[in-house]
């Protein structure tokens, strides 16, 4: 049933195939190191210069108000606490949620309310 | 100097302004109008404001933003091939514009249609049909109004392509109208789907008047029981199973039902989150701009303006009051059957322009009775209406396509 | 004008298609009232043993931190203030709000201070 | 009345009830399937719901969903040439359903699973592997696996082209997957797209007895360094470099391998934002269901209930299991070589699966010893294994292709 | 073994790196150049370094990503049709890959472009126009730029329609650009759209020097009254007008302003926010994807690495500082005219390159005096200017289109 | 090698194309005046009834709670420097943040840990 030439044909496939990935692979990793090597030496040029991206690390802590941390500690354990109360609200109700919501949207039709007073304004029925 | 003033001349008669035809200026001024409900009085904004600034686009003559016919003549059996037509129609009349690529590619191929089916069933809640099956019959008895719309419209002269088109506009289902209307006849689209989204706004005047005359004061006060729980379980089992059953019922059906059903597997099985909120918003935001683009771009003159969409828009009258009648009646009988424990009511709701109808119904209980809530059993025929016109899209495209 | 077989033919598919909306809707409402019944009776099955999803339900509430609830209120109230206030403060004034984001994003261009400062520096003018 | 019942009989007569096949109802039994594991287990539910509910669709008889065959017989010269062929077919087998249109031009031109690999791009962290380059060797080694596969499939009677697509299976990477099949051997790319996603969510159940024959206990307690840390340039360059060289050397994986690293260059570049965010969102979502959708529609009666579709499941779990131990083996020669400080367990990560492999050796270094942290580690041959699949599929392409 | 031998030899001459030409690298390192200005100096990031990645990749030799030439050579009658043109192209140069979908569907036939303009109609606010309305005038004197860089063009020997395409560059707008230039001279895409985006970025180094030369001190720094502030009504209205009002002069330009008019009309009807967001949005962002890809797949070393290409970047400038100039010298007569009382630097707003040219108005205003708030008078000239290119657009396509 | 006759052309084309755009910008402007003109008169026609939008700009202030303003000051510096210092504490850790968030998507997996549990479950390995 097997023919034995498409057999052999997938060996020599199996053979490149498996010589190319891992010299794809070597070669890339190779890259890797190189640039790897850049970069440490480049680093190592820049540090006595302040880094050339400092702004980011270095610019965030100062920008930390200065609040006692008690206080801190408190209010960020009762913003906590509301958001976890908040989130355990919502939970137990995902399906009347999800129905307000979705009937809003259906029948792509928003704000319907405000359609509606006008037409029962109007209609006076 | 003559070369400047022969450019000058040749450039003012190219000019829009001096092709404008009267039949665009009506156009354009219905376009305007259209602008003017959606902003001002907020009816079916998401739809009637594209399909309005569309139209208003295309009727500035030269304009290259649609330069091919909505309704072709086409050679002998090209007329199935959408890929040779637009080919043809590019040899013919010249590079597709914009709205040219929207309309034959998205819409005429029912790609936008069926994908905000799909939207609509990942926004859709089923809960309610599921709780309460029975109110599913109630959908089925207002697409009544589908088939006497159909019988009027034959009567005053329509083919019955045209007529099944005119009919669908009283399943209160923008997108089943433009699925079944694009297949049968596509040069009245425009009319057909501006009577649809209009006559959905219109929902809260055109039903009560009809409610009132159908029931009485005592049956309007009946208070219903409490639905049941649907469990997640039921709500992931449904969509599978009305696909096969009306799959399997009527196949000419199943490209609509089926692709709202799949959106609305997305939003029950709770696992695909991701999917079900970009058939929600993402995907669905993205389509209805094209669906409103490509629907408003076939509002030419000479196609929009004649006597038939005038009798369009008010066989949507007739439609809609027709399908109101046909859903109270039956509930009336479903009150009689059950020893007065269904408000008929909620019939009227089966004409589904959900959520609009189901809320006229529950005014109309407050009104009676403030403790009244019918909402939610409204939901379960108003949802069983969406099913029900594509059923009802599904036979007339089976014995008419 | 009217072709009497039109009507006719439109009075069969009249009443085929009725019968078929009925049908279909039946058949899928009977399916529906035994899927209901299998529920209840799987349900009824399970009751014994712990339910299929309880952790979604029941580990909420005990999640819930233990602070005093007149503390809730208070920081609870006090942020649905902030938040009202905040919310109050960004209506009014739509038209700015939108102005500042449009601009930000129109032309496709974001960021664009740090592009200017980077040009102005090497332009020096 | 002889009108009427001639039209029931008909419409009963092209009822998808009384043209239900056998092959229809095994298929609908399959998509069940998927849809539950999807469901009830989690299993890949992005891909597997919207696969089992889409080959449940096609499987309604006459359902015009999708109209057209999956591997259709065309004219000589036509097959390389998608535009003649859609034409064609829409003239043989009548105008194309939804699923036709999302098969034939987003899947079959590759532009699905080109984005989603853009996608996965941007999603993609490959700083484990830049930080320590030499796990690229052992994401090449798991290909190993790729090619056992193909073998034993030859052996057992598939063409070279069928069996290059259920080798690729051991890539366990579902784009690259669809990507080669489509092209070398559409007509089985339902079971080899279904294997790849089953089996990459089966990963905790295949890799773990292979892993654990294949090492000792001690060696499953070998603790790593940590990973030294990348930086923001090395992050940006790294894409560059690795479109560049890999399509130098494969131009065959240059369209997989170069939308990854696009992806990637615009998640770490930091300036896109915006783009970066929609490649992984909306874009990604949008297209993630017209994937799930275009290969769940190519799972119908004849060509997917054939013996080969079992083969091909089973040939699915000896590709995984052999790219597992290819990888577990690389790496104990590279404990060798390193004197025992290489982990060996990271190779098993080369399958990528990302990141199920990875947390599965972590698991495996955590039962042993709590205090070994590999995670990192893994996922270097773990992103490793996606460019080593897509090196693979060029290698097969461009000798099959 | 001589199959193994054979395989790998055949591999190796079928190995890009082999194919590599010098122009292949020369137009790499253009792509890397692009890529470094967007992430180095963020210029214009979300165009130029999608379009710089993927001037990578196409330039990758035989990586089937980008299969088909740009600007073919085709049978007579077949330029004009679209459809006929892929289907050829498939025919003659096989298969399309990613980027050649992209190119000819989304690109060519000008989707791209229009739903850009439509997500930036979306996003602008007309108000500092509609308040100011004279303003509007400045964005007009603006476009002489276009038509100094265009006769500069005819005189360096570039035929007129490349010279149109060239001097549109002038205008300060990518989409406009695109959109005139796949029209008239596809084959200098690249070339364009690059120029357009980079001196888009670099405004505020081109514009200051040609400010200070054309105006002194003393009228840098005459301050102007504030702005009236407008109604919604106004804002709502404002789109519709400028649509039919430039629909009907100008039709050519009718696609581009619709499509920006119908944006701002979703913006500020205030009704369709889920639209709205959409254009701005998820829309925005995939079209802005695609735009970068399909213009850097155009970036070939045959079509791109020519003299030409260098004259144009030199033409981009003389396009930017005339249309500053003209901009600058309406503002000094309207100054006059109206006695001192408007600021002649908000002129040069007029080359819109939105906000980017109002800010260095601004900018400069400040330095003279820290309290002269120019912003939102030179909003005004700006999005006039947009409106100013399209008309220009416009014209250049009646005449040479 | 620049014909003359393409030159004559292009400026035709110029002086065809300047006095186009002029002429529409103008009739834009004009336009504008007049609606700007309309709007003036409508508004002042409005001014005596109740102005047609008031909902939206007079009702907010009034649903502004009272809360005493110093205690609001408190509370919002508190909550501006807890959402301060969580966007701090966020900054410094892009690379940690993204691997969660990316690992988490990719292979389109989600919620993998209850597939694990499962697995693991049923393979007792
Ligand atoms: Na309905
Ligand atoms: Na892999
Ligand atoms: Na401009």
């Amino acid at each position: 049933m097997v023919s034995v030439s498409e057999f052999v044909e997938g060996l020599n496939i199996t053979v490149l195939g498996v010589t190319v990935v891992f010299a794809v692979l070597t070669i890339l990793a190779l890259v890797l190191y190189f640039v790897g090597w850049l970069e440490r030496r480049l680093v190592e040029k820049e540090t006595p210069a302040p880094t050339p991206t400092p702004v980011f690390t270095e610019a965030k802590p100062e920008e930390k108000p200065v609040i006692p941390p008690r206080d801190l500690a408190v209010i960020t354990a009762a913003i906590l606490a509301y958001t976890a109360e908040k989130a355990a609200q919502l939970r137990p109700l995902p399906f009347r949620r999800k129905v307000s919501d979705s009937w809003r949207l259906y029948g792509l039709q928003t704000q319907m309310e405000d359609v509606e007073d006008f037409n029962y304004e109007i209609g006076k029925w | 100097m003559t070369g400047l003033e022969g450019a000058i001349v040749e450039f003012f008669e190219s000019m829009g302004l001096l092709n404008l035809s009267v039949g665009n200026v009506i156009m354009i001024l219905v376009g305007l109008t259209l602008i003017y409900l959606a902003v001002r009085y907020e009816m079916e904004p998401l739809l009637l404001l594209p399909i309005g600034i569309s139209a208003v686009l295309v009727n500035l003559p030269l304009s290259h933003i649609a330069n091919w016919p909505i309704a072709p003549t086409l050679p002998e059996g090209m007329e199935e091939n959408i890929f040779a037509t637009i080919s043809y129609l590019n040899q013919q009349y010249g590079p597709p514009g914009l709205f040219d690529l929207i309309y034959y590619l998205l819409i005429k191929t029912e790609v936008v249609p069926l994908l905000i089916f799909f939207g609509l069933g990942a926004m859709t809640d089923f809960g309610p049909m599921i709780a309460d099956p029975k109110t599913a019959l109630l959908g089925a008895a207002a697409q009544i109004g589908v088939f006497i719309a159909m019988l009027t419209a034959v009567a005053l002269g329509f083919t019955l392509k045209e007529a099944a088109s005119i009919g669908i506009i009283g399943g209160a289902d923008g997108p089943t109208t433009i699925y079944l209307t694009t297949k049968l006849a596509p040069h009245i689209l425009g009319a057909t789907a501006v009577a649809a989204y209009s006559y959905m706004s219109l929902v809260p005047l055109i039903q009560p008047p009809v409610i009132k005359a159908l029931t009485s004061r005592e049956e309007r006060r009946i208070r219903m029981e409490q639905l049941r729980p649907v469990s997640k379980r039921e709500k992931v089992i449904f969509p599978i199973v009305a696909m096969i059953v009306i799959g399997l019922l009527v196949p000419t059906a199943a490209p609509l039902v089926g692709m709202l059903m799949i959106g609305n597997l997305f939003r029950e099985s709770g696992v695909v989150e991701r999917l079900s909120k970009a058939a929600q918003e993402e995907l669905m935001n993205i389509v209805t701009i094209f669906l409103g683009l490509g629907v408003g771009s076939t509002m030419r003159a000479d196609s929009f303006l004649t006597a038939q969409t005038l009798e369009i828009l008010a066989l949507g009258v007739v439609a809609f009051a027709s399908a109101t009648a046909g859903g109270v009646l039956l509930g009336k009988v479903m009150m009689k059957v059950s020893g007065g424990r269904i408000n008929p009511m909620i019939g009227a709701a089966g004409v589904s322009a959900v959520p609009m109808s189901a809320r006229v119904v529950q005014r109309m209980a407050s009104e009676e009775d403030p403790g009244n809530f019918l909402l939610m059993h409204a939901m379960g025929p108003n949802v069983a209406g969406v099913i029900g016109t594509a059923v009802a899209a599904g036979v007339l495209l089976s014995v008419l396509g």
